[in-house]
């Protein structure tokens, strides 16, 4: 399986996303320009964080007209699995590929801290992994991570089973305490944590290879019955 | 057009205008005798940036030359943007810390987010990737109002600019006294790592090779702001203060990749961030290093304002630029490698043989000075010294020495005091794991950073008990040092070298040039004893207001390396059943104490004495009983003494501890502010090769599962007893409830 | 030449973080009849080109950028400039 | 009732990252005929109150909280909301 790394100007955990993919999940990775209009190749797509253009405006509003991500809405259409972590879920938002919006966090601080999540939907290609209501460690980095949608489209995330991660305690404000969400579909995932800082025992927490792991052997399984 | 309204040469001279620059009249003479004529407008410009204290170091000069700044692992010195020293493995850390006191008293979100980013560009612009950011901050008390909106604002710009550019912050001090009210201190402290061929130096080497500008844009902000930092703060100063500098962490992520790109590619000759005096300095430092000169068209550079002249391009401080000297020929080169990024590169110039620094504007030279003049050639002053009134009243003192009955409320009181209290209300907010190799985050003793693709790790902190240095100016600098290597020790590094930051008063006033005077020397010393040299700094003067100076703040920024990742250690225990051991007995020693503020209101008497003999036996085993595997942790004692450590030690765990103090005075074992004193833990199955690297640790007691706090006295009468919970609840909300709280 | 204001705000309903903290801090300074603060951005844009052309431009550029329509309106002032 | 906007904008000549970015992805968008871009805030306030204690205090809430003066201008709009 081969992963792209996007990066927009002002991407800074691609590198991240980068070594957690390469030397802890072990699978093929690439950066892919910000400029490129193709992802012809690539398996599996995921959009880092940082502040692609300084966040000025409105977090991911820019990045979210970079060349790339033509090439990132088709892969998405085309069913492949992608993952925007952070600023990559506020990219998503912007580009409509997940319902609703990002506010400042309630406190209007930035907040970096390890915190604790509740694995809600342990039943999407990301979360099988997991257990159903397990909590998991995975660090969070962000000032605008307040999530918010309409009381229509919570009820249909609801329904659908769609939030797949929750914050055990609300530390930013976010709407029903929502910490990661997919599209309807299941191959989409936007989530404020970052699963790729918590892959390494030595820097506090592994919980955050599960995810990466789940991808992957989701993806063997369905290439060994395709194939 | 602009150019008519300037006074000429003699209305210069004859009105002093020059005066209003910064420039004195001895100073403006001596202007007049090298240029051989009167300087005119921009020319005096040029003069009185490079000579103001802030460029010129012209009152610390004396000063400085006594610092240690050699070593066999020193690769780099003072004198370039940044210091280096090898780390092994063609490999070499590079590290520098700035003061960005007076923007930030202004405007505190800007001011310490551009002081952020003027750091950072120090380090890369020697070739080296940034991988860390720390900062030392001192404000006013957190009761007032004012300090509460500048500390708010100053950690949200140093959180701003940092999580932004994606540089972990991961560590760093606060502390609040009202010697800051009116001038809080804000130090950014960067560091880099750098593979030994990278290496770049900021010269202007080659005749005609191209001088390139590439970033941001010029703009009127920040026009004279190094002769601002060398002018103590007043009303006067905030109305005619220069245009606030804001900072653009995106334009310098960008610098940043292209600039680090930019050094891999042979045509780059030299490189250096256009920091204080802007064009000014990097132009003229650059030539003046290379023996060369530099010739420039201000028509070629970009401006973001209409209508400016000579003087404004030549002095703004806007941000988030840098200057290239490039091989002739192979400019379009770096211009299309700039433009890759979005940036802007342009040629403004030339490199010259005649060591002038010769800017065209319109077609007409409008300033033609001798680089060294300007990089060199700033007089240099001895100032008058003497000791202070007071120092001499405080060593006539009796020692010092509180009363104190209750034991658990005088611990209660201390974990609480904002400057002992959980900084965790500031580094929330900053990014201190992005780039996943921040082993230790922020809440240790120093912050631990690993090195991929080695097993080895970096530690670095900042330090500085100005207190003591107040009192004491000579022990109080050697325990700023002493202070700082401990604290890289108890996380299993061997300390390789310093950057200072000196942040003073006005050395005008003979007393506080002579605090400048006796700190350097016990800094020096200390240093000197150590082996940790000084490998580069900033002086930071004139941290005054109404009259009033700020206590002598020398603030150390010093790194250490850990050679296998296996020895990285922290202060938290570990496990039930654990030994505890100190290292190192307490004296009666409350002179600057946090006991003594907390008890008194205000400090005096004598600062803690040191012996460096023993500073430096006791790291050297410490650091060996860490390597031998023998320690599962290790914790200095600094502010608030034994007690404080050991519920510190304890805040993070849900364990507790129970102890039985061994001497007889015990209120200087539990609270005194002795130095080179230590608690390590120990599992019982290193008890006795633990015992063999360090003999006189004594064993006081034990880590226990109760999560709670016991320490009895050495005939075994209990004296406190706590649960932890509750000394960690204090601890924790102090800060948090203070910045709240809205009177 | 044009100058055209932008003004964006979150829409009714959604709370505004940063309104209620000003309005708290107001509170705490003394300003017990502020009963309520939102805050919203505008932008300030100088445009060349026809009137009809920055008219319909305007409006494409909120909603593709300058607003996001899930949580924001806008609206919209064009003001011609008449050069010295 | 009033309802009071206050309008905070960036001092001529201090430099305005978030405008430059827009003006910038504005361009890409193809949108060339934008020249500048500048970013400020605009809050709306409803106080309660008589007009000159609203427009006294108005003034003071700007100084001291709303705008930042050293590198921020203000200006402001003061409106009775006749309530229904
Ligand atoms: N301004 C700051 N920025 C980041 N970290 C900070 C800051 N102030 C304090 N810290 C962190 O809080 C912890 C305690 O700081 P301090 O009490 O100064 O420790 P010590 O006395 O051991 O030097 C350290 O890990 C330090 O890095
Ligand atoms: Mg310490």
């Amino acid at each position: 399986m081969k992963f792209a790394v996007i990066v927009f100007p002002g991407s800074n955990c691609d590198i991240d996303m980068y070594h957690a993919v390469k030397d802890e999940l072990g699978a093929e990775v690439s950066y892919v320009w910000h400029h490129e209009t193709s992802l012809e190749g690539f398996d599996g797509i995921l959009l880092p964080g940082g502040f692609s253009y300084g966040d000025y405006l409105r977090s991911g509003a820019i990045a979210r007209f970079s060349p790339i991500m033509d090439a990132v809405i088709k892969a998405a259409e085309e069913g492949k699995p992608v993952l925007g972590v952070c600023n990559g879920f506020q990219v998503l938002l912007e580009a409509g590929l997940l319902p609703g919006a990002m506010r400042r966090n309630e406190n209007l601080k930035f907040i970096c801290r390890s915190v604790e999540l509740v694995v809600e939907n342990n039943e999407t290609i990301f979360s099988e992994g997991y257990k159903k209501d397990e909590e998991i460690k995975i660090p969070v980095a962000h000032g605008e991570g307040n999530y918010y949608c309409d009381p229509v489209t919570l009820e249909a995330l609801t329904e659908n089973n769609q939030i797949v991660f929750k914050y055990k305690e609300n530390i930013n404000g976010s709407v029903e305490r929502i910490a990661g969400i997919v599209n309807k579909e299941g191959n989409v995932l936007g989530m404020m944590p970052h699963p790729e800082r918590a892959v390494d025992e030595l820097l506090g927490s592994k919980d955050g290879l599960t995810l990466f792991k789940s991808i992957l052997s989701h993806w063997r399984e369905r290439n060994a019955i395709t194939s | 057009m602009q150019l008519l309204h300037e006074p000429s040469p003699q209305q210069i001279k004859d009105q002093k205008i020059y005066a209003e620059m910064g420039l004195t009249d001895e100073e403006f003479s001596l202007v007049e005798s090298i240029l051989g004529r009167l300087p005119n407008y921009t020319e005096t410009g040029l003069f009185s940036v490079m000579w103001s204290e802030h460029c010129s170091y012209k009152n610390s000069k004396v000063l400085l030359k006594k610092f240690p700044t050699s070593g066999e692992k020193v690769l780099q010195g003072p004198g370039e943007g940044a210091g280096i020293i090898d780390i092994g493995d063609e490999q070499a850390v590079v590290f520098k810390i700035e003061s960005h006191n007076h923007p930030s008293a202004i405007e505190p979100y800007q001011g310490a987010a551009t002081g952020v980013g003027g750091i950072i560009r120090d380090v890369f612009s020697m070739g080296a990737r940034p991988v860390a950011m720390l900062n030392s901050l001192r404000f006013g008390e957190l009761q007032n109002p004012r300090v509460k909106y500048l500390f708010e604002e100053v950690v949200a710009g140093i959180a701003g600019y940092g999580n932004c550019i994606g540089i972990p912050t991961v560590g760093g001090e606060v502390q609040f006294d009202p010697c800051y009210e009116g001038n809080p201190l804000v130090n950014a402290m960067c560091v880099g790592l750098i593979d030994h061929k990278d290496i770049q130096k900021g010269q202007a080497k080659g005749v005609g090779n191209s001088v390139i500008y590439v970033g941001a844009s010029t703009g009127r902000d920040g026009i004279h702001g190094a002769t601002f930092a060398s002018e103590e703060l007043s009303e006067a100063s905030e109305a005619k203060r220069p245009a606030v500098q804001v900072g653009d962490p995106f334009m310098e992520k960008l610098l940043m990749e292209a600039c680090l790109e930019a050094v891999k590619n042979d045509a780059l000759v030299g490189i250096q961030d256009m920091g204080a005096a802007g064009l000014t300095s990097s132009s003229a430092e650059m030539a003046s290093k290379a023996g060369s000169g530099i010739e420039m068209d201000l028509d070629k550079v970009p401006q973001r304002e209409k209508g400016m002249t000579p003087y404004e391009m030549m002095l703004s401080e806007s941000q988030e630029r840098m200057l290239l000297v490039v091989e002739a020929g192979r400019e379009q080169e770096m211009i299309e490698l700039f433009e890759k990024w979005g940036l802007m590169a342009v040629i403004v110039g030339r490199v010259t043989d005649d060591k002038k620094l010769r800017l065209v504007h319109k077609g007409d030279v409008v300033a033609d000075v001798p680089v060294d003049a300007l990089a060199e050639e700033a007089p240099v002053y001895h100032k008058p010294s003497s000791e202070p009134a007071y120092f001499r009243e405080f060593q006539e003192k009796k020692d010092y020495r509180p009363a104190v009955e209750d034991f658990s409320r005088t611990l209660k009181g201390l974990l609480g005091q904002p400057t002992i209290a959980s900084k965790e209300w500031v580094y929330d907010q900053y990014d201190y794991m992005v780039r996943t190799n921040t082993v230790v985050a922020p809440g240790s003793d120093a912050a631990v950073l690993r090195i991929r693709e080695t097993d080895k790790a970096l530690a670095m902190t900042t330090d500085c008990n100005s207190r003591y240095l107040y009192l004491d100016p000579y022990n109080g600098g050697k325990i700023a040092i002493a202070e700082a290597a401990r604290n890289l020790v108890c996380s299993g590094a061997k300390p390789l070298g310093v950057t200072d930051c000196l942040n003073y008063g006005s050395p005008e006033n003979p007393e506080i040039f002579w605090q400048l005077e006796r700190s350097t020397d016990g800094l020096s010393e200390a240093c000197e004893q150590l082996e940790t040299p000084v490998i580069g700094g900033n002086v930071s003067l004139y941290n005054e207001r109404s009259g009033a100076a700020v206590y002598p703040t020398p603030v150390i920024g010093m790194v250490g390396l850990i050679e296998q990742t296996e020895h990285i250690t922290t202060q938290r225990f570990k496990k039930p059943g654990d030994l505890i051991y100190i290292v190192g007995e307490a004296g009666n020693d409350f002179g600057g104490s946090e006991l003594q503020k907390m008890k008194e209101g205000s400090i005096f008497g004598h600062s803690p004495k040191i012996d460096m003999a023993v500073e430096k036996d006791r790291q050297e085993k410490v650091l060996e009983a860490i390597q031998g595997g023998t320690v599962a942790s290790a914790h200095d004692m600094a502010e608030g003494g034994f007690l404080v450590a050991l519920a510190e030690s304890l805040f993070g765990t849900e364990l507790g501890a129970e102890v039985k103090l061994t001497g007889d005075d015990v209120l200087a074992e539990c609270f005194a502010e002795t130095q080179s004193r230590y608690i390590l833990t120990v599992s019982k199955e290193q008890q006795s090769r633990f015992e063999n690297y360090i003999p006189e640790a004594v064993c006081i007691g034990e880590v226990t599962d109760e999560a709670q706090l016991k320490v009895l006295d050495s005939n075994g009468k209990p004296i406190l007893q706590e649960q932890t919970v509750e000394l960690e609840d204090i601890w924790r909300g102090a800060i948090p409830c203070l910045v709240k709280s809205k009177d | 030449m044009f100058e055209v204001k932008v003004y964006v705000s979150l829409k009714e309903g959604v709370l505004d973080p940063q309104g209620a903290a000003v309005q708290n801090s107001l509170h705490h300074l003394g300003y017990e009849g502020v009963e309520e603060v939102r805050i919203g951005k505008v932008m300030t844009l100088q445009i060349q080109g026809s009137r009809e052309k920055v008219e319909t431009e305007v409006k494409d550029m909120c909603e593709k950028l300058l607003a996001n329509t899930v949580i924001e309106d806008y609206r919209y002032e064009i003001e011609e400039v008449v050069s010295q």
